[in-house]
């Protein structure tokens, strides 16, 4: 009897289903590996951004999926963790690669901050304030030009490893990728422990969280940090990788696009996110490639044919959601079940 | 195949600045059929591969390597500001040569950024030659005139700003006053307004774009203003007097490109072209702006070409062996060097009358090396 | 009967308004350790509003509300939770997406200490911690019967069953004092002996102190130990329940004159 | 001059700060029936404005004409969109709506560019172009009747939505749709009559910017996510709330404008209705005059 | 008047909830429908009213018929608009509107203005705390209070078929049997015929004609109600009257866990 308990326990607690799926995974890893090898530096440049696009939708997953909390201020935490990075690579000369880090750190700092508002705030209004933090850290991105350059923004030298560059799509594949899947990793986790529970719960219920024993204000702060870690995280990756940043690499609708990707992906699923980041970094691409080509042969229809795009796009948002409300990851659960 | 020529174009269709980069993709496309059709580069063909990327700086990027590792495309017509920044080391370090429509002054010098093209007078040039012209203008005596600089907060706005101010200082002209408008997206220009009517401003240069000038120009109207408006090249088009309507009136502005249909030895080409592909659009400036550009580079390639090195590199070389280039008046003659980048530092003023852009003078800003990249 | 005469819970004087409405009008009372005591009243007396000044969720404008001895009265919900109080919602507050496990998981987050690094790498302790409060919970869906739908997502339970992973949830926090409103509304006779069963348990074995609002006289008047009956947010009697039963405001108020039905 | 200078930033504030209630409004109407955030909002804007100018441009329809066509062509795109995207999400959690709404303001805003192409086509003069006085300060006559209009739909609305059977419906589905459905209540029925209202209002909105501005382009759509803080201000689900907010933003937006932008070089006009916003939520965490959220057990 | 004929239910595609009971209202009939949580009751119910695509829920077989027209499936809002009202389980009124909002939606499909302003006047005599309360939002109402609203807003509805979803939860006893006087009233006076689900079975069986007893999806017994408590197995489990005939009490139970379990804290 009790083994049996321990048994269905260990079973319920482990991240693979099956050792089929374990496999999978693993085989699916490796694979990635090898991605640089034969990829063009255009597929690489679209994947690094899906990468990106993954960490920052997984912080925002943490928020607005798991805690409940809708935030539009995504586009925000990605640019202070582009920005702190970029000033401490130059101002300190420490290596690029440790400021990541430090600046997934004092983003989540200054999510905490933002955060205080949900002390009150509910739903769409809460949603408002992020809004509002987006404006004001534009606002200070194009104001204080001491530490953001202003307008014309910062430019980054590539960091180095060891000896190698980080200056081509290549290299800083091995910087984007690996950061990503120990991340998802990492959220993976803390959906089975009692932080991830305590985020769930408070989305649920706020009240009978309290009374649960769970500080409800401490762990949407918490939340709020989580999420902006991986915001500054992916935002000083995406510093990394385009080598340039100005106030226009953030605008609001990267915050959008953020909710989009946790959205079709799936809010509250990790798999989701991933899908979802694919999906919508992917799609443009898609749709770009398909016009151009198109174009190609009607060069009269590029301009209707470049609307077109835009078209496609939100025709298949809207396609999504009302055949699959659950995003991709349900329909990800039921192909995986039907095998 | 070996007898085409391969060119990249990366062009606003759909987003921002949708509206002016529409009649510039029609124009380098008319003028890059029109130059297939005579000749094309010593009898090669040009193909213009291009591309919509919506004003989004990430896709620019992306397409850039499309172009430069799938398609192999010896330059690259660019566009904005955002995707000339992001790609301009990128640029150098594949020996693309890369034009692009924006006209920020440090773009132009080729000790920083030795691939990066652009046709016309600089802002800066621009904004030198509109306080020359003040200088000139301004009669009451026993005073200085009073100048101030209207502009959106971001890269394109601020561009010329500081350029402005140090040249104004240096010829003896007041900036009073800087107003910023909101990047995009406002229908009222109301407090700036009021706050500039305070500094007494007896001039004001507006540097926006044509539908964001004429909502300020319709408020000071509103107003009952008596500064002297002047508009940069994106904003003195020929939609001024049909979007401000009598607010245009008197609103002088610089243009780098002759606007549509005006009667220059060049013209005759574009009109034929247009009444042959588009005879129901009605076109502007942008659209011989395009064709500027397009036979401006298509020179380029010629040149290369007959010199044996059709590649970014004999492209840019190319480029800066013109001298004087002439384009029967459609744009003042293009003159790049290797330590230049300026095609020309001659803008052309222009004021509203009865509806019309009517050319008034030509301004010509001396060429000082100091000046380079600034 | 080896009740001790410590008071675990005390009120005094609580005084609750929501603009004009007055909820609860001066009333107190004490809870001993390890009793079953019993609120009950007509509707919109202020019952529920007194279990939640007791558990944080109303902060009365007046009143003392003590806990073994300590004032709770300013304190947050989650502090209070920490000393040792759990309760059920009469509108069952459950998290509905979550699986009936993970609902009665959050009953153990006070006794959990993985933090967030921890968790994130799930390495070492944390997992270990996390396996062994599993086991704890296995053992309460166990004795609480819910084995056949501890992977259900509760959202889609029967009332029924939503009730019994609520106090489920509330016995995995392992509290003194438990705080139940109407623990059985909306369940059939059998049900309801499963339910007192529950109770019962929890307060002689687990030795947990109960106080409950329940609308079912039998099962109120069998099995509490001390009955307070509210009217008009007044307290209008306190007492064992042989002399509630008797108390002619009580059956004028509440019970009624007909007492067929229980 | 300084008291004109002040007078000048507080008219022109509530008179643009009508503009924004009046897009506000829009808002509210979709809140008040689905409790969604319709962000396609500043489409339908351009929809309106669109339809007019086609009318009088292309086929010389008379403005009052072109109004009232372009009023039950918007009606019935209000219709069309609630059939083909809304009503299929019937089911669907809240952040799902926003989230077609959003798609939705793609495939408008596609529609419209391969229809009218990206060109700002100019507005025709539908107002004398010459302003009135209000003491020392000009204003222009489109500011003054979309103050009128605020007021007309500010009354009509608070009308309708508390005297109506109707408006009780279009409550009581945001309230709890299976509740409403069980009372008799057509869901359907609710959603197609308040997408219909909304695209109403927004297409007067849209003629009314359109005139002001002078012409009609993509950017129009801008003012949907300008009108956010507003909404959010006044409070999601009251009428008064938007028209109060807009007009605060308005103020707000002016005042800053005029005082502090000279001393920090601009762009605060931009930043301030959001500080003000979080403020104000802070103190009124449902906004000014929006209706508390139920938190009891 | 309504006739339910082996219909079947399932939620999500896949769970079969319902498996084929068969349930007849008769004109001006009070009928009692019991059963164990999570047998089916509400789903049955849903079924007929047509709430339950709103739960994902579908027909798969059997169909319902109201006066000889068929019924099934059809959407909510007609069904109301053909003569009958669900009063929901769980009291779900509508928070953010006032009490007497609540009652007003509740009369939605009404056409008659008199006749509204005297049934509102009517259940404010028969439930006064409501009537104190009728401008306040009923979120904040106790939950006997917004039980009292829901039924209300069924009388307002005027149906000619009412089904009530356990009516008496959670309300205080004294207001249990007001309540059952009510229904019966509402019965005689107005003709509407009652198909009611409770767990209290013993003053269901007192008021009803008719009873079923609903278990894991399907009719487990049905008759008259003088039949079912006769039945060992209803008073059992329904009624909860041990095999001697008396009520069960809990007093025994009680003491023989704390003597089982004597050592309290000191
Ligand atoms: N929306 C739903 N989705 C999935 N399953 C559901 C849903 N609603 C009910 N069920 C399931 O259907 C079964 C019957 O539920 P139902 O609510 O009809 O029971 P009931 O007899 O009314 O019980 P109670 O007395 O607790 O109200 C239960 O097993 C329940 O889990
Ligand atoms: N948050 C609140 N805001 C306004 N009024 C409230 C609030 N909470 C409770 N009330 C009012 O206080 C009174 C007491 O409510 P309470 O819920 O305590 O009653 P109760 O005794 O639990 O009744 P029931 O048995 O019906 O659940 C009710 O009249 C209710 O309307
Ligand atoms: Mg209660
Ligand atoms: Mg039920």
């Amino acid at each position: 009897m009790r083994e049996r308990i321990a048994l269905m326990i260990k079973a319920d607690m482990g991240l693979f289903h099956s050792k089929k799926s374990l496999a999978a995974t693993v085989s699916f890893l490796v694979c990635l590996m090898f991605v640089p090898v034969y990829g063009s530096s255009y597929v690489l440049d679209v994947v690094n951004r899906i990468g990106i696009a993954v960490i920052a939708a997984l912080g925002l997953n943490i928020l607005t999926g798991f805690t409940g909390l809708i935030s539009l201020g995504n586009a925000a935490f990605m640019a202070i963790g582009a920005y702190s990075a970029s000033w401490l690579a130059m101002r300190t000369g420490i290596n690029f690669i440790f400021c990541i880090p430090v600046a997934g750190i004092i983003t989540a700092a200054l999510g905490m901050v933002v955060g205080i508002p949900s002390l009150r705030l509910r739903g769409l209004y809460l949603a408002m304030a992020t809004l509002a933090a987006h404006f004001i850290v534009e606002f200070l991105a194009v104001h204080w030009e001491s530490v953001t350059g202003g307008v014309a923004g910062l430019t980054i030298s590539s960091p180095t490893v060891a000896g190698f560059a980080l200056d081509s799509d290549r290299t800083v594949y091995y910087l984007i990728i690996p950061t990503a899947i120990l991340s998802v990793l990492f959220v993976s986790n803390i959906f089975r422990t009692r932080v991830g529970r305590a985020f769930i719960a408070i989305r649920d219920q706020e009240m009978s969280a309290a009374v649960m024993g769970i500080d409800v204000f401490k762990y949407k702060l918490i939340s709020f940090a989580l999420s902006s870690f991986f915001a500054g995280v992916a935002g000083a990756l995406m510093a990394c990788q385009t080598r340039i940043i100005t106030p226009e690499n953030f605008p609001i609708s990267i915050a959008i696009d953020s909710l989009a990707m946790i959205i079709i992906g799936g809010l509250c699923s990790v798999i989701g996110t991933i899908f979802g980041a694919v999906f919508l970094t992917a799609l443009p691409e898609f749709l770009r490639l398909a016009t151009t080509a198109l174009a190609g042969s009607f060069p009269e229809l590029i301009g209707k044919l470049a609307s077109l795009k835009e078209l496609v796009f939100g025709l298949l948002v809207i396609l999504f959601l009302i055949f699959e409300p659950h995003g991709i990851s349900a329909i990800w659960q039921r192909t995986k079940n039907r095998f | 195949a070996a007898d085409t020529v391969k060119v990249g174009g990366l062009f606003d269709l759909t987003g921002a600045t949708a509206e002016v980069g529409k009649p510039f993709l029609e124009g380098v496309r008319d003028a890059v059929t029109w130059m297939n059709n005579n000749g094309g580069v010593n009898g090669k063909k040009i193909e213009l591969i291009s591309v919509d990327y919506g004003y989004k700086t990430p896709e620019a990027v992306a397409a850039y390597k499309k172009f430069v590792e799938q398609d192999k495309v010896v330059m690259i017509e660019g566009w904005g500001s955002g995707d000339t920044e992001a790609l301009k080391d990128q640029v150098t370090k594949d020996r693309i040569p890369y034009f692009s429509a924006g006209f920020t002054a440090h773009m132009n010098n080729p000790a920083k950024t030795p691939y990066n093209f652009f046709l016309g007078a600089s802002y800066s040039d621009q904004v030198r030659a509109f306080l020359q012209f003040v200088k000139k203008d301004f009669k009451e005596k026993g005073k200085k005139p009073k100048v101030c600089f209207i502009y959106p907060n971001n890269g394109f706005g601020k561009s010329p700003i500081e350029a402005g101010k140090l040249y104004a200082k240096e010829i003896g002209i007041d900036v009073v006053d800087d107003q910023i408008t909101p990047p995009t997206g406002f229908q009222d220009a109301t407090t700036q307004l009021l706050n500039m009517q305070k500094q007494g401003a007896d001039y004001a240069f507006i540097q926006n774009t044509v539908k964001w000038s004429a909502i300020i120009l319709k408020d000071a109207k509103k107003l009952g203003l008596k500064t002297k408006f002047f508009l940069n090249n994106y904003g003195m088009t020929e939609q001024l007097p049909e979007l401000a309507k009598e607010a245009a009136e008197g609103v002088y502005g610089m243009a780098t490109t002759v606007p549509y249909g005006t009667n220059v030895p060049g013209m005759k080409k574009i009109t034929d072209m247009h009444a042959k592909n588009h005879p129901k659009d009605s076109h502007n400036l942008f659209y011989v702006r395009g064709w500027t550009y397009a036979l401006t580079w298509g020179e380029g390639l010629r040149i290369a070409d007959k010199n044996k090195q059709l590649n970014g590199e004999g492209v840019k070389k190319a480029l800066e062996s013109m001298n004087n280039f002439d384009l029967g008046g459609l744009v003042q003659p293009v003159t790049y060097s290797g330590a230049d980048h300026r095609s020309s530092t001659k803008s052309v003023v222009y004021v509203i009358k009865g509806g019309k852009l009517v050319k008034v003078e030509d301004i010509d800003v001396p060429r000082k090396k100091e000046w380079l990249g600034l | 009967m080896a009740l001790s005469l410590n008071t675990q819970l005390s009120c005094h004087d609580i005084r609750l308004t929501f603009g004009g409405v007055t909820a609860l009008d001066g009333v107190s009372f004490e809870v001993m350790d390890g009793e079953i005591f019993a609120i009950i009243g007509p509707n919109g007396a202020g019952k529920s509003s007194m279990l939640n000044c007791i558990s944080g969720l109303y902060r009365p404008q007046q009143g003392e509300i003590k806990f073994d001895g300590l004032t709770i009265r300013d304190l947050p919900p989650h502090q209070r939770a920490k000393r040792g109080i759990a309760r059920s919602f009469q509108n069952i507050a459950l998290f509905r997406e979550l699986s009936v496990i993970d609902n009665i998981m959050t009953g153990r987050h006070l006794s959990q200490r993985a933090g967030v690094i921890s968790g994130g790498l799930f390495w070492g302790w944390a997992k270990c911690d996390e396996e062994h409060h599993r086991a704890v919970v296995e053992e309460i869906i166990e004795s609480l019967g819910l084995q056949d739908i501890r992977r259900c997502a509760v959202g889609s339970l029967p009332y029924g069953r939503q009730k019994r992973v609520e106090l489920a949830r509330a016995l995995a926090m392992e509290p003194r004092l438990l705080l139940l409103d109407e623990p059985m509304a909306g369940m059939n006779a059998a049900e309801r002996d499963d339910m007192v069963g529950f109770i019962l348990e929890a307060n002689c074995r687990r030795k947990i102190t109960v106080v409950m609002i329940e609308h079912d006289m039998g099962m109120v008047m069998d099995i509490s130990d001390t009955v307070c009956v509210l009217d008009f947010g007044k307290r209008i009697a306190l007492g064992s329940p042989e002399q509630i039963m008797n108390d002619p405001h009580v059956i004028k108020a509440y019970l009624g004159e007909d007492d067929g039905f229980f | 001059m300084d008291f004109t200078f002040l007078m000048q930033l507080l008219i022109n504030g509530l008179v643009v700060g009508s503009i924004y209630a009046l897009v506000a409004t829009g808002f509210v109407i979709i809140f008040k029936s689905s409790s969604a955030l319709n962000l396609a909002q500043g489409e339908f804007l351009m929809v309106g404005a669109y339809i007019c100018l086609y009318l009088v441009l292309q086929h010389k329809v008379p403005f009052i004409a072109a109004f009232v066509i372009t009023m039950l062509f918007s009606a019935l795109l209000g219709i069309v969109i609630e059939r083909t995207t809304l009503r299929p999400l019937l089911g669907s959690p809240v952040i799902s709506v926003i989230m077609a709404t959003l798609g939705l303001a793609s495939v408008l805003r596609a529609l419209l560019q391969i229809f009218f192409g990206v060109d700002t086509i100019p507005f025709p003069e539908i107002f004398p172009p010459e302003p009135v006085h209000i003491g020392p300060v000009p204003v222009s006559i489109g500011y003054l009747y979309s103050l009128c209009c605020v007021a007309v739909l500010l009354t009509a609305l608070t009308a309708f939505f508390k005297y109506t059977k109707s408006g009780l419906a279009m409550r009581a589905t945001a309230s709890s749709r299976q509740t409403a459905l069980s009372m008799g209540i057509s869901v359907k029925k609710v959603f197609a009559m308040s997408w219909c209202i909304a695209a109403m209002v927004s297409a007067i909105g849209g003629i009314l910017l359109g005139a002001i501005r002078g012409g009609v382009d993509m950017s129009l759509a801008n003012m949907g996510l300008k009108v956010l803080p507003v909404v959010i201000l006044g409070g999601m689900d009251s009428i008064a709330g938007a028209v109060l907010g807009g007009l605060i933003i308005g103020l707000l937006e002016n005042l800053c404008g005029g005082y502090l932008d000279p001393l920090v070089g601009g762009g605060v006009k931009e930043v301030v209705p959001y500080i003000a916003l979080v403020l104000i939520l802070m103190v009124r965490p449902s906004g000014l005059l929006g209706s508390r959220r139920i938190e009891r057990m | 008047m309504l006739k339910v004929e082996n219909i079947q239910v399932v939620y999500g595609d896949s769970m079969l909830v319902l498996k084929g009971p068969s349930l007849e209202v008769p004109e001006e009939g009070i009928v009692a429908l019991l059963g164990a949580n999570g047998a089916g009751k509400s789903t049955l119910i849903k079924a007929i009213s047509g709430l339950l695509a709103s739960e994902q829920g579908k027909i798969i077989s059997g169909t319902v018929l109201f006066r000889g027209d068929n019924i099934t499936g059809m959407a909510a809002d007609d069904v109301v608009r053909r003569g009958i009202f669900h009063v929901i389980e769980g009291r779900r009124v509508f928070q953010e509107l006032t009490v007497e909002e609540n009652l007003a939606a509740g009369g939605y499909t009404r056409k008659d203005r008199a006749g509204f302003r005297s049934d509102l006047e009517f259940i404010y005599d028969f439930f006064p705390r409501l009537a104190e309360r009728r401008r306040q939002s009923a979120g904040y109402l106790s939950g006997g209070e917004q039980q009292m609203l829901a039924i209300g807003r069924g009388l307002m509805a005027r149906p000619q078929l009412l089904l009530l979803d356990e009516p008496s939860l959670g309300l205080a006893p004294l207001l249990v049997q007001e309540i059952f006087s009510l229904i019966r009233r509402i019965n005689t006076e107005r003709k509407t015929a009652i198909l009611l689900v409770e767990q209290n079975a013993a003053i269901a069986l007192s008021i009803a004609d008719h009873a079923y007893v609903l278990e894991n999806g399907a009719i487990a017994m049905s008759g008259k109600p003088e039949e079912l408590n006769a039945s060992g197995e209803v008073r059992e489990f329904y009624l909860g009257i041990s095999e001697h005939g008396e009520r069960r009490g809990y007093k025994a139970m009680k003491e023989e866990m704390r003597s089982a379990f004597p050592a309290h804290r000191a």
